[in-house]
């Protein structure tokens, strides 16, 4: 039995003083591909940033591999084994692509060239800085910089959000070559819901903050209903808060 | 006439190239921490008595005194980078600058202690004394010299970010700092190494300027302003602003002290006012 | 009944990247109108520009009859609309009676007047005590404002807001950060709203928007995908099918 | 009903907050019977009122609105030589004069205030230090105006409200300084309890936020920044009259430091701060420059870096922490 990779227990984070995520706990095993689903707003993006080190942890515990993170500076996660691609991308004005993939570069297998072999449209425009690059190229590049880290588990953005159709077909087919074939564990958060269930092997679903559901994706897949629900628009029974509850101070503002 | 004016261009030049070392390392730490360290001119001012030091007790030649000048500097960076400034990169700009303005303030104090209130005098070798003839045009050696050295440490300076790994790393954190420490990059020990070097480089700014502006403990305070002005012009952690502000600046300069005597420095004073009332991000600066 | 507030096609750009494409948004009085799209639709936009924070490029902003496009946000709360924040910004060092109170002695008009003594507005300070009492924050009121909870924050937001009488209150996620717990009293709270203020709220949070919203815009890539009743909304196609992200099939 | 007074309270808490409170009537009598207790130090004591007043302006700025200036000096050397060239020019009736000092600093404050309105931060500070550095080099040039480096004297003032002439120990020097600053004192207290004043408080807390309570921030810079203005304009005409002189140092970069340090020495944000910051700092100044003026320059430093590592909050935050919470 191999241990596991990620493990996060009861994780209350947010900005500031809000709460975002509110105990939330799930495990990964070594070469895993989680997909996070949910409606907007409900704390996808906040996890990743509260792996990442950019989240204010309020309580619980977050292990990657054999190293507490929760509470340690950004760049000793990257050490311990994470990459991350944020949604903004946050590619480098200055940089050129060479650039991107050599400053921060950490011995693995995944090496410039290697990444090149991955994305062969960043090797075309590797003497650009990164404001000169389209969308897609962009993102192609956020996701080369985070490889070149050699992670043991990668954290992506909504890869997807903002591109045109054909690259997001583009981009989609790379990661999807990435999770199929060189078994990079990765943590997908992605509103493309159908694409990410494809791709991954379990799916953790989020609301307000807390997991309302976490199994294998191929079964939310095939389960319209359930999938409906979960991350779907969908009209609430809003018999859990009745006026009988409403501070009299307030209903007494109703008629003032 | 002509010949009068190319030299004024050349004074102004060799003045501006002194500028810009003193204020280069302020720009590249303003535009990684946005630590407003006002106490930059009192690095320079550290760098002009390693130098009279240097040569007039140890004896030292002019040429060996110069790295002397950026070693003390930049290691008395480090250590106010490491012992002090740490402490304040959270707080906001008003402590910050008041505490710089602390050690300025000491600093004064400390050199007119140890070297009297008045201007220390140096003997410069014979090779930089003299004036150097190009056809009708004549200029000062040393200033010839400012200019080269200037040019070579600039092109130094400019490849150096441009090409070395540390070099990247710096332009990455000054971009985006979050996402640097987000590629696993320490950008507090990078802030400390790039506060050593601008320290260094200042000190070395404040080592050539002595033969040309002079030297006595009210320096700090009296380039305080040419540095800020240089700096918040040209843009925080912005290279090319900050030369392009500092050789502005160093014409301007030289320029009112010829043509408009009566003026003084209050015409550059103005011409800083209205630029940062139009740009308040400075020419090169980017809005955070 | 006219619009209480009204935008016609209202447009807005950063460089080449049209964020509000063309908004016709009408609001009655008394509304309760939700607002919603997926990330990116711009919605932070539209209420940057409803409230001035933002000039449009093109396109008209109205707030009860009169043309305010041109006004910035201070007249245009003075003239009736009132925004809460996202992220709780609000004035640490005050507390809750005193922040209050600074927005009902401008609607009254005596933070106009520094010879004024505060002893001696004692009907502003009653009236902020009201309000803040009425979102349950009688016994924080005097505690500085950093050291309540964050849904007493969010509760906090809502009564500034209201201090000024406006006749329509822009939410901006009111739920967003509040902790499972606290989120029943921001719930009533919202519930508890003047029936006479129109209401526009921008929200994640569906089960919030199915039970307060009357009527719900769907906002997409700067333009209104679809507007209607709730029911209307949650049956739609095209909205389910920009919800669930179908869109690469 | 018991309900009803719990929940009374906090209003009439509020509505005391402009209450005099007996410290205060402690204070100002003390400060008074200096003229007892230190008949030899009149002279400095009056220096103690005007850079109190100083402060009390920038106090205004940097402690009720949040609006720090580098350059503050400016306006109080403007006063200053507003006064003596008023006295110059034959105007020696001191009080008018002072109005008439008052009058063109806020004049300036008030131009002043459309610059510094749009400004924060960084470019604030340099913005402020640039003004005052300008209004440095301007003095010194403008001699015809200014006297330049040999500032301005040979002007006579009368005596106070026609009674009282001013005289070598710096008697009337000193109560003259004292009403002046009592007057302004009063006049500025109320100025901070009233409504205006406590939404000053709300754009020094949230700058951003205060729009949306519908408040114009430009119009409250405006007012506060001529305010401030006036009361460093009056204090600089208090020098002028005092010494019967003025220097190019009532412009200097290190005035305008000064009064920043009295200020976060004292503590920001509480009138009385401004005061015994100002106290401390000039009778600091006097001791130890007794001893050797180049040393002053290094305690100075020294007690600026002390404020901001360990002081925070300044004298009176300091005695604020000690006995717990007391308010």
């Amino acid at each position: 039995m191999t241990a596991d990779l990620l493990i996060v227990d009861r994780l209350r984070a947010g900005y500031g003083a809000a709460v975002v995520l509110d105990e939330l706990s799930f495990r990964m095993r070594p070469g895993e591909a989680l997909a996070v689903l949910g409606r907007n707003g409900v704390g996808k993006s906040t996890l990743l940033r509260c792996l990442m080190g950019q989240v204010r942890v309020h309580d619980g515990s977050v292990r990657l591999g054999q190293a507490e993170i929760a509470r340690v500076a950004p760049q000793a996660r990257v050490r311990a084994g994470l990459a991350f691609v944020p949604q903004e991308r946050e590619i480098f004005r200055s940089l050129t692509v060479d650039e991107h993939l050599t400053f921060a570069a950490r011995p693995g297998p995944w090496t410039r060239d290697s990444v090149y072999g991955l994305f062969p449209r960043l090797r075309e425009r590797r003497r650009n800085t990164g404001t000169q690059l389209s969308g897609g190229e962009q993102q192609m590049l956020a996701i080369a910089r985070a490889l070149t880290l050699n992670p043991s588990l990668l954290l992506l953005d909504e890869p997807l959000e903002g591109l045109a159709p054909i690259v997001v077909r583009e981009v989609g087919d790379c990661i999807r070559r990435l999770v199929a074939e060189t078994g990079q564990a990765v943590i997908l958060v992605e509103q493309h819901v159908r694409f990410a269930l494809r791709l991954t092997a379990n799916a953790l679903v989020l609301d307000r903050g807390r997991a309302i559901h976490h199994g294998p994706s191929a079964d939310l897949l095939a389960d319209r209903p359930l999938l409906d629900r979960l991350v779907g628009l969908r009209r609430e029974a809003a018999a859990s808060v009745d006026t009988e509850t409403l501070p009299c101070s307030i209903k007494t503002a109703t008629t003032a | 006439m002509i010949a009068e004016l190319a030299e004024l261009g050349f004074n102004g030049l060799a003045y501006g190239i002194v500028l810009f070392f003193m204020a280069c390392g302020l720009s590249i730490t303003m535009g990684l921490m946005g630590f407003a360290n006002l106490a930059h001119g009192a690095t320079a001012m550290l760098g002009g008595y390693v130098l009279v030091v240097a040569m007039r007790d140890l004896g030292l030649p002019f040429l060996a005194s110069l790295p002397a000048a950026f070693a003390v500097a930049a290691i008395a960076g480090a250590l106010f980078e490491m012992t002090i400034c740490r402490r304040l990169h959270a707080a906001g700009e008003l402590d910050q600058v008041l505490l710089t303005i602390g050690v300025v303030f000491m600093a004064i104090a400390s050199a007119t202690f140890g070297f009297g209130a008045g201007q220390q005098a140096i003997v410069m070798p014979g090779y930089l004394t003299g004036r150097v003839a190009f056809g009708p045009i004549e200029v000062s050696a040393y200033r010839l010299f400012l200019l080269a050295l200037g040019a070579a440490i600039t092109i130094g300076l400019v490849t150096a970010l441009e090409r070395s790994r540390l070099g990247v790393r710096i332009r990455a954190a000054v971009d985006n700092r979050a996402m640097t420490t987000a590629c696993g990059i320490d950008v507090g020990r990078l802030f400390t190494v790039v506060f050593a070097l601008g320290s260094g480089l200042g000190g070395l700014g404040g080592a050539l300027s002595v033969n040309l502006v002079g030297l006595d403990p009210s320096f700090p305070l009296k380039y305080l302003v040419f540095i800020m002005i240089v700096v918040t012009v040209g843009g925080f952690g912005s290279m090319t602003g900050t030369l392009v502000a500092a050789l502005l600046l160093g014409l301007a300069d030289v320029a009112c002290k010829y043509f408009l005597p009566e003026a003084g420095a209050f015409a550059i004073f103005a011409v800083t006012a209205v630029v940062l009332y139009w740009r308040p991000q400075g020419l090169f600066g980017r809005l955070a | 009944m006219t619009a209480v507030l009204a935008t016609r096609d209202l447009r807005r750009s950063f460089g080449a990247l049209e964020v509000t494409a063309g908004v016709d948004l009408a609001l009655l009085p008394g509304a309760r109108h939700a607002l919603i799209g997926p990330n990116g639709a711009g919605k932070s936009t539209l209420i940057n520009l409803l409230t001035g924070a933002l000039r449009p490029s093109a396109g008209r902003v109205v707030l009860a009859g009169q043309d305010v496009t041109d006004l910035p946000v201070a007249a245009r709360v003075a003239r009736g609309l009132s925004r809460t924040f996202q992220i709780n910004t609000l004035f640490p060092r005050l507390t809750p009676l005193e922040a209050v109170l600074v927005a009902v002695c401008r609607r009254t008009g005596a933070l106009a007047r520094p010879l004024r003594r505060l002893a001696g507005c004692t009907a502003e300070i009653d009236e902020a005590h009201d309000l803040v009492a009425r979102f349950g924050l009688e016994a924080v009121c005097d505690r500085p404002t950093g050291e309540l909870a964050y849904g007493q924050q969010r509760l906090l937001e809502i009564a500034l807001a209201l201090a000024a009488r406006p006749r329509v209150l822009l939410l901006d996620e009111p739920a967003a950060g509040v902790p499972a717990r606290e989120s029943a009293i921001l719930m009533s709270a919202i519930a508890g709203l003047p029936r006479d203020v129109a209401v526009l709220f921008i929200e994640h949070d569906m089960e919030l928007v199915f039970r307060f919203a009357e009527r719900i815009t769907v906002l997409v890539a700067g333009r209104i995908l679809r507007e209607g009743t709730p029911d209307e909304i949650a049956g739609d196609p095209e909205v389910r099918r920009v919800y669930l992200g179908e869109d690469d099939e | 009903m018991t309900l009803a007074i719990s929940m009374a309270e906090p209003r009439s808490r509020i509505a005391a907050r402009g209450r005099w409170r007996w410290p205060e009537t402690v204070f100002w009598l003390a400060l008074a019977a200096c003229y007892v207790i230190f008949p030899g130090h009149l002279q400095l004591l009056a220096q103690v009122m005007i850079a109190g007043l100083f402060a009390l302006s920038l106090d205004l700025l940097l402690g009720f609105c949040g609006i720090a200036s580098m350059g503050h000096a400016a306006f109080f050397g403007i006063g200053a030589y507003a006064a003596a060239r008023l006295a110059l020019a034959g105007w020696s009736e001191p009080l008018t004069g002072l109005v008439f000092a008052g009058a063109v600093a806020g004049l300036c404050g008030f131009a002043c205030s459309f610059l510094i309105g749009r400004l924060r931060s960084i470019a604030l500070l340099m913005v402020t230090m640039a003004i005052g550095l300008l209004l440095h080099e301007a003095a010194n040039r403008l001699t015809w105006l200014t006297g330049g480096d040999d500032g301005l004297s040979g002007y006579d003032v009368a005596p106070v409200l026609g009674l009282f002439r001013f005289d070598l120990y710096g008697r009337t020097a000193f109560l003259y300084c004292l009403g002046v600053g009592f007057l302004v004192f009063l006049a500025l207290r109320r100025f901070v309890h009233s409504p205006f004043g406590l939404g000053l408080e709300a754009l020094r807390e949230n700058e951003r936020r205060v729009p949306a309570l519908g408040i114009a921030v430009q119009r409250q810079v405006a007012v506060v920044f001529t305010l401030s203005a006036v009361v460093a304009g009056i204090a600089g005409g208090l020098l002028a009259q005092v010494t019967q002189s003025v220097a190019l140092e009532v412009l200097s970069f290190e005035r305008s430091a000064g009064v920043l340090i009295m200020l976060v020495l004292g503590g920001a944000g509480h009138l009385y701060g401004a005061l015994i910051g100002a106290a401390v700092f000039i009778v600091a100044r006097d001791v130890l420059s007794g001893l050797d003026p180049v040393y002053w320059y290094f305690w100075l430093g020294l007690i600026l870096a002390a404020v901001v590592l360990i002081g925070r909050g300044g004298l009176l935050g300091l005695a604020r922490r000690l006995p717990g919470r007391f308010r």
